[in-house]
């Protein structure tokens, strides 16, 4: 159970270079692209987790009664999901704009359209 | 270089980086461990800053700076995809027709979009007591307003929807991030230090410039997120590429 | 500090899998797993009921989590989710309004399951009620509730209808 | 086994991880990033972080599949415009 964690984060990002590499449509790249950056986010709170532990929020709880989970690795974790998503768009954008002047998402193709 | 030679490369590389991840795993502290330096400093410096929510005081008062980054990304991202998605000169604006909506669909949608206003502008306004923050009640006022593409049609939303001023909104809240950090520096303290008053602890007003930084990451990521998806509905419902004049 | 928000003692060291946890690890396999392999296999139109089933289990096994970890607080997530899962749903049929086929291969299992995700919710929230402290906290567990049930129900409506012709639309484009 | 919310979390979002990565077709993959997306939030509640399930669930539910969707309408109208349906412009 102790490397579980770690083993799911590094097999997403495997996962996801391996669809990425071998993609044949760009819109399915950036998807994949969008399941390596969520085996970041499952690294960052499974280093930060503690067993027991509960959410470093005290508006419910009085702080100090319980032992709380790491809380700059959420910081970090959710400035990370929504600048992700922010790059996907851009990603997507990018996409959109080769489809329109090369008339093709297959990567493959694009390889040949020299000059 | 064809196929296969590539999946080799491939699997190589694949099974390189599989290896080191086992060997630096096998290294990191034990899953569920109690040893959290940072975490523990980060708690202390919260409390002492009467910040409830502990994520929010690391986001907006400890490490506000790096905050600042992630913003400029956010809006280089939003001008890059504005930039690359503008009307080219061979395709022209076609208002979409008017949609047909099942009754059901349109009376729950007019509801549940005030709903979904309150309840993002309520996770931004907690930002710094319970979960929540700008980040996330941003986005949830953006998605808020598409209902109104559920509701109606894309012509009602692009007519309450207006993209300019949500650019200008995506910009106030820039500058205001940065003139916030400014007061840091009138106070005589550093740059986005939290200077203001820290009122008492679990209140809305507590927390001195963190639920300020909220309010200013919250409406430059609701009108990013509106000006995102209004490039992309653009581009699929409504620009058309001009006949003849192709290249 | 002794006694805890649901009056429940306070948790030791480990987790204690308490009655909350367990049943949100049986939504978890019995009820995501399978909707997660609705959305991987068949049509368009069954894979967005499995994403709208999905939607709903999540939303419970959220409503869950605040009562098995004894934090009130986690009910905001259950509420953003109760209200933004049934907008993107939405939002996606209308948008692959002309993907979608005239009806589902398994119409009986696509019926069943949209009208299971309404069934369930409320013998979760209920209990949840109970636990929660009296006040403004089981309101906003009750309109949770309600909003889980009003979106599945008008989703699960949505979807099942056939593609509706809009106005002088030829459903070939 | 005290940490078995976790751990059937943990499965859920790798499984529905590789679901997403291995689905070829861009409207089938904006579905199952739905799903993911859901599964990942439920993962950083289990782990105790609900500001980052929150960010997870406004991203992923409705924001990055409705723009995978936005971009596949556009791209997959694109190589049709010569049907004769393409002159009456864009739907709704």
């Amino acid at each position: 159970m102790n490397l579980l964690p770690f083993l799911c984060a590094g097999w997403l990002f495997l996962v996801g270079c391996y669809a990425l590499a071998t993609s044949r449509n760009l819109i399915h790249a950036v998807g994949a692209l969008a399941v390596c950056q969520s085996s970041t986010y499952v690294l960052l709170l499974a280093v930060g987790y503690r067993s027991g532990g509960t959410a470093p929020v005290f508006s419910d709880v009085p702080p100090g009664a319980r032992p709380v989970v790491d809380p700059v690795v959420q910081a970090l974790t959710l400035t990370d999901v929504v600048v992700g998503a922010t790059v996907t768009a851009l990603l997507l954008a990018l996409v959109v704009q080769i489809a329109k002047r090369h008339g093709t998402v297959d990567p493959d193709e694009l390889r040949e359209l020299r000059g | 270089m064809n196929k296969t030679v590539r999946l080799w490369v491939l699997g190589v590389g694949c099974a390189g980086v599989a290896l080191l991840f086992v060997g630096a795993f096998r290294r990191l502290p034990e899953f569920g461990g109690s040893h959290h330096p940072y975490g523990a400093r980060a708690v202390a410096a919260a409390l002492h800053r009467h910040t409830a929510n502990v994520v929010s005081s690391v986001n907006f008062d400890q490490r506000s700076f790096d905050t600042l980054g992630e913003q400029a990304i956010l809006f280089g991202a939003v001008l890059g995809t504005v930039v690359v998605l503008r009307q080219a000169r061979d395709e022209r604006r076609v208002p979409p027709e008017p949609a047909v909506v099942a009754p059901t669909v349109r009376r729950y949608a007019l509801v549940s979009l005030p709903l979904t206003l309150l309840v993002g502008l309520y996770v931004v306004a907690h930002g710094q007591l319970s979960p929540g923050g700008g980040f996330q009640g941003g986005l949830v006022v953006a998605t808020a307003l598409h209902l109104l593409y559920v509701a109606v049609d894309y012509r009602a939303l692009e007519r309450l929807r207006p993209v300019p001023v949500f650019a200008l909104a995506d910009a106030f809240g820039d500058v205001a991030y940065l003139l916030l950090g400014l007061a840091g520096l009138f106070a005589g303290a550093s740059f986005l230090a939290n200077v203001l008053p820290l009122g008492t602890f679990n209140t809305l007003a507590s927390g001195g410039l963190v639920p300020l930084l909220n309010a200013a990451i919250g409406i430059e990521v609701a009108s990013a997120a509106v000006v995102l998806l209004a490039q992309f509905l653009d581009q699929a419902l409504e620009l058309v590429p001009r006949e003849g004049e192709h290249r | 500090m002794r006694g805890t928000a649901y009056g429940g003692e306070a948790p030791g060291k480990r987790w204690p899998v308490n009655g909350w946890l367990a049943a949100a690890c049986l939504l978890l396999v019995l009820g995501l797993g399978p909707a997660l392999c609705g959305a991987v296999v068949g049509p368009v139109r069954s894979r967005l009921l499995a994403q709208n089933v999905a939607t709903v289990l999540a939303a419970l096994v959220l409503l869950l989590s605040s009562p098995g970890y004894d934090r009130p607080a986690y009910l905001d997530t259950a509420l953003v989710l109760a209200v933004l899962g049934p907008a993107g749903t939405l939002v996606y049929e209308r948008l692959l309004a002309e993907d979608l086929p005239r009806g589902t291969p398994w119409p009986a299992l696509a019926r069943a399951a949209s009208w299971a995700s309404v069934a369930v919710v409320p013998p979760v929230v209920v209990p949840v009620c109970f636990a929660v402290a009296p006040g403004r906290t089981t309101v906003k567990v009750l309109v949770i509730g309600a909003l889980l049930v009003a979106g599945s129900a008008v989703c699960g409506r949505a979807l099942a209808r056939a593609p509706r012709t809009a106005v002088g639309e030829d459903s070939g484009d | 086994m005290t940490e078995l919310p976790v751990l059937l979390g943990l499965l859920l979002a790798t499984t529905a991880g590789t679901a997403a990565a291995l689905t070829r077709d861009p409207v089938h993959q904006a579905l199952v990033l739905s799903v993911l997306g859901l599964a990942l939030a439920l993962l950083f509640t289990l782990l105790q972080a609900p500001d980052v399930a929150l960010s997870q669930l406004a991203v992923g539910t409705v924001l990055t599949p409705l723009m995978v969707l936005l971009s596949v309408r556009k791209v997959r109208r694109r190589p049709r415009e010569d049907s004769p349906a393409d002159g009456r412009g864009g739907k709704r």
